[in-house]
């Protein structure tokens, strides 16, 4: 893969990482941690796996974030940090 | 004809690259949540599938058609259900997350009139 | 509490970069992790083996098939471990309840949004047709049992999300879908057996091609990969909907989000 | 290398007690049968002990070997002079106890008595354990079971003081065991497994090159680890053990726990360290002062007791630290004077607690100063109670004579005259501390008490069951000074042995 | 059919789980038996593998057939001291699955068939752990057993079970991630995952590959979060100790010992003793670690009130003594780190049993409840008893043994700290036991002056467990003893494992030191 | 310093944003108050372990590691077998070059890891919910001070 | 079941696209998922009416062609939004409102197509259909005169059955 779009994406990475971990409110959080998920699948079809790319992004960007949003909405959203 | 192809190809990712700016602009300059959900969903449907057709014919032209295999074609195929597959939901993507912001209470940017929508729950006393 | 956090992770950071020294760089292809005779036996012999030309496939499902099977168990465990910690409320696993009296499974009930609502009734057939497919070409192309089982799970999560749990629910009631998770299981266990019953080690694929006098060894290594994936897909389709049911409804199953 | 012979008898021996408890037990609705049991359950082990004496006598050894335990360490019985005596004297005064504890219990009406009497034989199959271990393992093994075994009768009243005692016994016996003995086993395991850390006369340790300091540790740990032995200052245990039952009391400071202390450390001077092994060493000498110590300490505190028990108990451990000092001097005598101790001290020790325990149950006193003139009262009690005491003290026509002649006499031969003098002056608070007590029961101070006639009729000793024993256990005091020639024989076996 | 033992024992017990759950479902009753006849077979077939390993010497099972080249499949690897662990797991499963037949179906009644399945393959994935021979493999299995644990635990009746279960979450999570981790730096450098093939890799690099280094650290650390190694233990008091009693009973006997194992077979089989004694010179920290490991349990398990953290903290104390045993650098230590193992999966096992008992019978949590147990509840106290006193170590329990050769292995390598600590250690745990005996021998509050309580009116409604509870509790108590009567023959097959082993640097371990 | 910094960074950069992706998780995991929080720290570490495994997996100028279909069946086109459902049988007409693909090893892997972190993820989910059921609530702070008031009370 | 078989034919297409290999045994693991997909979910394509099979053909026919011109009118509403975005003065003319009418189309199916064109042409998205009331925002008066139901009648016309409510007008 192209080595500029790789540090590109993990630079991305990282800063969705510390946002959706830095966001207040929950169902954001879980939203930019699908974005996370997303991105880091976009990385790893980069890198050639493919099939770990395609399972990230059913089960990452899908099931991870579904069953994250269908918990904060269970629960509650905001959140002290 | 792979030359040309490959151009009308590339018109094609071009032009939904612009698109795609444009309707980047938007999303950074128009004034509120609604507005810019124009630009968003608008922008974003058409750009997909210009990019994504200007993909099908690069590959129409990827063809051998001496040597046919229809796996190739499909390929294009595959790539026109993805196209389609865009149109039905980008904008009920679209639609969905305006009306999310309206359920949670994202007051709409007005300049005159009413609010049609205010009116009718008004009107049913919710 | 966060300077212990931040000093502990600051430490575990610094511990995992002083290795970068010793590594080998990104992308060499004779690094001892790329070179080595193992993954080059995987590239090399997976065709000859078992003619499967996706080899993450070959290995995760003949190579590796044991780990993928207790993967396949732990997916089960999940579902299971959910049910244990939250279900409550009805009999569990709640029976086949009694067909409501009133309007039948309906997709077209107004209440819901019109748009949403018919965006997904007519995705979720072509999503579900899109999970068989993967699951039956995870040897040519990327996917296989468990992207596929997972969007499966995905089309009946989509059916809850836009119609409600208890539509989603009569389409694939609480009991049918612990059966299918454990059934899914069976199946992948049973292939191992089987090569167990005819002599051979547990999951010895080749030895199934007795059972059928046309193929040989290395494609009864292909069907037998082929039918793991289906038990895969079994359980993990219905596991994943089960999480979504249960976290969706507190564990009661009714209403959703 | 004496012979050897193979055979079960002493696991039987061991084992006879063991088995008594499911007859005590299922026999817990009637009494009399309950009792019966224990008391064949004592006759027939004493029979199994007696039939092994001839050929313990004959300088044969008998073995028998249970289960190997590690590699090289079996669980095994051996059966040789030292043991063979300690066996002879527990057994036989377990058959008096018994028939004592029988009076006792009945007379108090002692709640839980199944419980009493079944934790008695597992305390005896631990003794009898002892006695017959043949290897340092198998020795720590019962140690241990016997101090777990004794628990329940030392807190038999299941009162608060007997809380406050029993915790104390564990505390020390467990502590010191777990805390000094384990490590100094370990170490002997560590450093001599080969030799299965069986007992010789030689010594095991013999040979495995430690000196100096390590070897005087090693020899404190065990000394301080078997602290049944009751050698200052781990000695306190043995007063708050005092809350037990009397023939508990009896059985512990007489028979089963102290003397299997201080057999513990017989055994660790004559079997582990080899006597030749520690004069090489000349460390044991250390053990003998802080013997001497405790012996002069103790009989001090003795005169200050006014709780018969408790004084009696502060004599147990003056007359301990006797056997302890007597085997630390590691000169033939000595140590035949300390096993002939054993014994002699057993018997005479053990008539004097059956003799207060009788005056309990008769009368319900328990102080010193409460017993003025009681011997008129109690005669035969008090009769048994002077013997006991004489015997204690080492006066004729007691077994105690014997013994103490051998130690002092061990002690000259040792060359130490300052030790001599401990004896002899610790004789003398003996004297102290006993025998006013005898004299004030038949010669009161109070005027008016010496003054009445004494008659058989105004007597009113304890029931039947419970001077009977104390009775033979004076006569045998008795007979021991007359025909002491199986004991001594028996000692001198050892000794022989290391000659 | 005997080669194929390995994966039957496996097999019969993932089967066992299918079925509860498939027939679970129509009739609840069947789920026990389906069960304790699973768990049955799983012990006889691992009596089995054990005859065969005696007899035969290692077993290497190539799953799937692939054996050539060695690593492209994944290798089960059974010998001696494997055999012996997949036995004390699956016995002390049966043991417990017999005692959860009446617990669960009073507590959960609606989820018998769900707890079953979640134990058997608990059961399944300890076993799993123990005898594969791939790295990977293992971490699959360790996820097993974790996912499997943290619901069982979070089905606890009690409201703190939840949070217990969570942080147990976290914690197992960073710890099976770390391993996971390291993991890929063996592989990284290494180029394959089979723990034979890692260790020749391990021993062609010489010693020079910090990547190596950084590999066994974090797996280390992994497994002492699994382990609940000293100031990593947070999460194991309360997970333990607010679950289910039927949970406790399996989770607190097998995981941390487990985990041990595994550290154990790294350092044995995947990176070497050589490697790990001469290479890294971490063995002088991690001994000391563990001689505060020791007291720090130990003291603290001196302050709990409550009867099941009590235990808890011993825990903390044992593995303590476990690691410190197999960081000792020497042939004793490591095998008395091994027999430990398994003397205190059944100590533990014997404690947490009669503390469920307790709990069924008399409601009792904390330690003063337990008055005059004795006289209410002979038997099970008499089962108590045995496994106290192997925890004080009194012989002939199993207990004293592995104390004995811990202390053995500490005093050849000159380690006095630790053999002093784990003196300490049965101290206090003397202190402990006693103090309960007392409290359950004398009552809460002993009567003034002479007690004679002769008459028993005051009967109260507490009664004696019934025999499924009963059974467990005194097998796992004959267990203790037999291990400790029978302990030479179990250090030989240990030594025998030891020293047939292939691994290079065993001449540290397999002499027998100080008899010269 | 150039070589020095190339040889560290650019040569290693996937490993070292993996790192820190961990880190940032870890740090979550440890010091996050919120469990929700905690939960996607937890994911986002794992995925970091995923990256690096992967990263282990690259090869410069490889493909994905499916055997190039095209190729496949032309070859055995011309060498004249056919084999139902298996457009390759005949391996002799091209050696495979193991560095054309890359290595499908740790792609395995990290599948079962995907998997095994949803499992994971789904279970503390639950319990988080079951948590908020008790204690109403997902602050850990909040959730301790209530334990300990319950435990004051009792 | 000739809805059904319908179905399944529309799926195998689906599924042969998809394949793209046409061996034996792939066609025939094509035809049981194909199967097994409408036996779960057949009712959830066009289930609202029992139209015949021709009808169908013909709505499916006059569909297409109403696709293409809404690619036409996607690509102005593209144009439009670039326009808007890139001009200087966007704000002034961005001058949004809420515009509510009533439509006389009555199957859910063409309600959505209705509500999805207004997302996707100038100006205009949909908020909310509730019954027959449809809220679109609108982004500037210009596009709220857009929807002066020329779509609508479009849709009417493809739905036949329909027809009759044809040249309903939005009202503002």
């Amino acid at each position: 893969m192209i080595w500029q779009f790789d540090i590109i994406i993990l630079i991305f990475l990282v800063i969705t990482a510390v946002i959706s971990l830095r966001v207040k409110d929950l169902l954001a959080a879980s939203m930019v941690f699908g974005t996370y998920s997303f991105l880091i699948c976009l990385l790893w079809a980069g890198m050639g796996a493919v099939d770990v790319a395609f399972t990230e992004a059913t089960v990452g960007a899908g099931i991870s974030a579904v069953i994250l949003i269908a918990t904060v909405y269970n629960t509650r959203r905001d959140s002290s940090d | 004809m792979s030359v040309l192809i490959n151009i009308i190809s590339i018109v094609l990712i071009l032009a939904g690259l612009v698109f795609f700016l444009g309707s980047v602009v938007g999303v950074v300059r128009f004034p509120d949540f609604y507005t810019r959900m124009h630009a968003a969903g608008k922008g974003d449907t058409l750009s997909s599938l210009l990019v994504i057709m200007g993909f099908a014919v690069y590959h129409l032209g990827q063809i051998h058609w001496m040597d046919f295999a229809w796996a190739d074609l499909l390929v294009v195929l595959k790539l026109l259900a993805i196209c389609a597959f865009i149109m039905l939901t980008s904008p009920t993507a679209t639609h969905a997350l305006m009306n999310a912001g309206y359920e949670d209470g994202i007051e709409p940017l007005m300049r005159k009139k009413g609010n049609a929508l205010d009116n009718e729950e008004g009107e049913k006393g919710r | 509490m966060k300077w212990v956090g931040l000093i502990a992770v600051l430490f575990t950071g610094g511990l995992l970069l002083s290795a970068m020294d010793d590594f080998p760089n990104w992308g060499d292809a004779h690094s001892p992790a790329n070179a080595s005779p193992v993954s080059q036996y995987f590239i090399e012999k997976t065709i000859e083996d078992s003619g499967v030309p996706n080899m993450v496939t070959a290995v995760l499902a003949d190579y590796r098939s044991y780990d993928t099977m207790f993967e396949t168990v732990v997916v089960l465990i999940a579902g299971i471990a959910i049910m244990a910690i939250l279900r409550v409320g009805n009999q569990i696993p709640r029976g086949a309840r009694p067909a409501p009296v009133s309007a039948p499974a309906s997709v077209n009930d107004d209440h819901q949004d019109i748009i949403i609502g018919t965006t997904c009734r007519l995705l979720i057939p072509v999503l579900q047709l899109f999970a068989f497919y993967v699951i039956a070409h995870g040897h040519h192309s990327p996917g296989g049992g468990f992207q596929g089982g997972v969007v499966l799970g995905t089309s009946f999560i989509l059916a809850a999300i836009a119609k409600g749990l208890d539509p989603a629910l009569e389409r694939l009631p609480e009991t049918r879908y612990v059966k299918i998770a454990f059934v899914g299981v069976v199946i992948y266990s049973a292939f191992g057996v089987a090569c167990l019953l005819l002599g051979e080690n547990f999951l010895d694929y080749g030895v199934l091609s007795v059972l059928l006098p046309t193929i040989d060894a290395a494609e009864a290594r292909s069907h037998s990969m082929l039918g793991v994936e289906v038990g895969v897909a079994f359980t993990v389709s219905a596991i994943m909907f089960a999480i979504y049911a249960n976290l969706a409804s507190k564990g009661e199953l009714e209403g959703g989000l | 290398m004496p012979e050897v012979i193979q055979t079960y008898t002493p696991l039987w021996a061991c084992l006879t007690a063991l088995l008594a408890v499911i007859p005590i037990l299922l026999l817990r609705k009637e009494s009399f049968l309950r009792e019966g049991a224990t008391f064949v359950a004592g006759v027939v082990m004493l029979g199994f002990v007696i039939s092994m004496v001839p050929e313990v006598l004959s300088g044969k050894v008998l073995e028998c070997t249970l289960v190997q335990i590690t590699e090289d360490v079996p669980i095994k019985f051996r059966v040789d002079g030292l043991g063979m005596l300690f066996a002879l004297v527990a057994s036989s005064l377990w058959i008096v106890t018994s028939l004592y504890s029988v009076g006792y219990m009945r007379g108090l009406k002692e709640h839980s008595q199944t419980r009493f009497f079944v934790f008695f034989a597992v305390s005896l199959t631990a003794t009898m354990g002892v006695a017959f271990a043949g290897n340092l393992l198998t020795l720590y093994l019962f140690y241990e079971m016997l101090s777990l075994a004794t628990w329940p009768l030392v807190t038999h009243h299941q009162d608060k003081e007997a809380r406050g005692g029993g915790r104390k016994y564990l505390a020390y016996l467990l502590g010191t065991s777990v805390g000094f003995a384990l490590p100094a086993l370990i170490f002997c395991y560590v450093k001599a497994s080969a030799t299965g850390l069986e007992f010789s006369a030689a010594g095991f340790l013999a040979g495995t090159g430690i000196e100096g300091s390590v070897a005087l540790v090693l020899l404190l740990l065990f000394t301080f680890g078997f602290s049944k032995a009751g050698l200052m200052p781990f000695h306190s245990w043995l007063p708050g053990a005092m809350v037990a039952p009397t023939p508990v009391s009896a059985l512990l400071h007489a028979v089963a726990v102290v003397k299997v202390g201080v057999f513990c450390i017989i055994r660790v001077f004559t079997g582990v360290f080899g006597l030749e092994f520690l004069k090489t060493l000349d460390i044991a000498i250390v053990v003998s002062w802080i013997a001497a110590f405790t012996v002069i300490t103790s009989s001090l505190i003795a005169l200050t007791q006014d709780n018969l028990k408790r004084r009696l108990a502060f004599s147990t451990i003056g007359q301990l630290a006797y056997i302890i000092l007597g085997v630390s001097l590691l000169e033939d005598r000595a140590v035949i004077g300390s096993m002939a101790h054993i014994a002699m001290h057993a018997v005479g020790k053990i008539t004097l607690f059956m003799c207060a325990g009788a005056i309990f149950v008769a009368t319900g006193k328990k102080y010193v100063s409460q017993m003025d003139g009681l011997g008129r009262k109690m005669p035969l009690t008090f009769i048994a109670f002077t013997i006991g005491a004489l015997s204690v003290i080492g006066l004729p026509p007691t077994g105690g004579l014997i013994s103490k002649f051998y130690l002092v006499t061990g002690a000259m031969d040792a060359g130490q005259p300052l030790l001599v003098t401990v004896f002899l002056v610790s004789t003398l608070l003996n004297a102290a501390y006993l025998l006013p007590i005898a004299y004030h029961a038949f010669f009161p101070k109070d005027r008016q008490l010496s003054s009445q006639p004494f008659s058989w009729k105004s007597t009113a000793e304890a029931p039947w069951a419970a001077v009977l024993p104390l009775c033979v256990t004076s006569i045998l005091a008795i007979v021991l000074f007359l025909q002491p020639q199986v004991l001594l024989k028996l000692a001198s076996l050892m000794v022989g042995d290391a000659g | 059919m005997a080669e194929q033992y390995p994966i039957i024992v496996l097999l019969v017990l993932l089967f066992g789980a299918l079925l509860v759950g498939l027939s679970g479902m129509v009739d609840r009753r069947v789920c026990f038996p389906l069960a304790v006849t699973a768990l049955s077979l799983a012990v006889v077939v691992s009596v089995g593998i054990l005859q065969q390993v005696i007899n035969g010497g290692v077993i290497r099972y190539f799953v799937g057939g692939w054996s050539r080249p060695v690593g492209i499949g994944i290798e089960l690897r059974i010998d001696t001291i494997n055999a012996l662990v997949l036995l004390t797991i699956t016995t002390v499963g049966l043991l417990t699955a017999i005692f959860s037949f009446r617990r669960v179906q009073e507590d959960k009644t609606e989820k018998t068939p769900l707890f079953y399945v979640l134990y058997l393959l608990l059961i399944m994935g300890l076993s799993g752990m123990v005898i594969s021979g791939d790295a990977f493999n293992l971490y699959v299995l360790l996820e097993v057993s974790s996912l499997t644990s943290y619901a069982l635990i979070a089905m606890g009746k009690s409201r703190r079970a939840a949070t217990a279960a969570f942080s147990y979450i976290i914690m197992g999570t960073i710890g099976a991630s770390f391993y996971l981790l390291g993991v890929g730096y063996l592989y990284l450098r290494t180029g394959t995952l089979n723990m034979m093939e890692i260790h020749q890799a391990i021993l062609a690099l010489d010693g020079s590959s910090s990547t190596i280094v950084v590999a066994f650290v974090l797996i280390l650390v992994g497994l002492m979060i699994k382990m609940a190694f000293f100031p990593l233990f947070g999460w194991l008091p309360n997970a333990y100790s607010y679950c289910p009693s039927s949970t406790s009973c399996v989770v607190a006997p097998l995981m941390t010992k487990v985990g041990v194992y595994v550290m154990i077979r790294m350092m044995l089989t995947v990176f070497g003793t050589e490697w790990v004694f001469e290479n890294l010179q971490y063995a002088q920290w991690l001994v000391g670690m563990a001689i505060v490991a020791i007291l720090a349990g130990s003291v603290m398990a001196l302050a709990q009130v409550e009867l099941k953290k009590m235990f808890c903290y011993l825990i903390v104390a044992e593995v303590g003594y476990m690691v410190g045993g197999a960081w000792m650098a020497n042939h004793w230590g490591m095998v008395g780190a091994i027999y430990h193992i398994m003397s205190d999966a059944f100590m533990t096992l014997c404690m947490f049993l009669a503390a469920g008992i307790f709990l069924k019978q008399a409601g009792v949590v904390r330690i003063d409840q337990l008055d005059g147990m004795f006289r209410k509840m002979p038997v099970t106290m008499a089962g108590f008893v045995v496994g106290a006193l192997a925890m004080i170590g009194i012989p002939p329990t199993c207990g004293f043994f592995s104390k004995l050769y811990l202390i053995r292995g500490g005093m050849e390598s000159g380690h006095w700290g630790y053999v002093v600590a784990l003196l300490i250690s049965s101290l206090v745990n003397a202190v402990l036991f006693f103090r309960i005996f007392e409290i359950a021998y004398f009552g809460k509050k002993p009567a003034e002056g002479h007690g004679h309580h002769e008459n028993h009116s005051t009967v109260s409604v507490i009664k004696e467990a019934n025999v499924s509870s009963l059974v467990p509790l005194l097998a796992s108590a004959a267990i203790i003893v037999l291990l400790g009567i029978f302990n030479s023959d179990i250090v030989e097959l240990i030594e025998r494992a030891l020293n047939g082993s292939q691994v290079i640097g065993m001449n540290v371990l397999s002499g027998k030191g100080g008899q010269g | 310093m150039g070589e020095t910094f190339k040889a560290n960074v650019i040569d290693h950069f996937n490993f070292w944003v993996a790192v820190v992706l961990m880190m940032i998780g870890l740090y979550a995991m440890i010091t996050k108050n919120n469990l929700i929080k905690k939960l996607i720290g937890m994911s986002i570490f794992q995925t970091a372990i995923i990256l690096f495994y992967v990263s282990a997996g690259v090869k410069d100028g490889a493909t994905i590691p499916i055997l190039e279909h095209h190729a496949a069946e032309t070859e055995q086109v011309e060498a004249g077998e056919h084999v139902e459902g298996h457009p390759v049988a005949n391996h002799e007409a091209h050696a495979i070059n193991p560095d054309d693909y890359s290595n499908p090893l740790p792609h395995v892997l990290m599948l079962t890891a995907i998997v095994v972190g949803v499992a994971t993820l789904g279970v503390a989910l639950a319990v988080t919910q079951v948590i908020y059921k008790n204690y109403g609530t997902l602050e850990e702070d909040e959730i301790l001070a209530k334990i300990k008031a319950a435990e004051n009370d009792g | 079941m000739a809805y059904k078989v319908f179905i399944f034919i529309l799926l195998m297409v689906t599924w042969v696209i998809l394949s793209g290999q046409f061996d034996a045994f792939h066609l025939v693991l094509g035809l049981i998922s194909c199967a097994l997909v409408t036996s779960m979910s057949a009712d959830l394509l066009f289930r609202e009416r029992d139209a015949p099979v021709l009808q169908r053909v013909q709505e499916g026919w006059s569909l297409a062609w109403y696709f293409l011109w809404m690619l036409w009118q996607i690509l102005l509403a593209n144009i439009a939004i670039l326009k808007l975005a890139l001009s200087p003065n966007a704000l002034q003319q961005v001058d949004p409102s809420i515009v509510h009418f009533k439509t006389k189309l009555k199957s859910n199916f063409a309600k959505f197509l209705l509500a999805n064109s207004i997302t996707l042409t100038p100006g205009t998205v949909t908020i909310k259909i509730s019954g027959d009331d449809f809220y679109v925002h609108a982004i500037n008066d210009e596009a709220a005169a857009g929807l002066n139901g020329e779509m609508e009648r479009r849709i009417a016309s493809i739905y036949r059955v329909e027809s009759a409510a044809a040249g309903g007008k939005g009202d503002c």
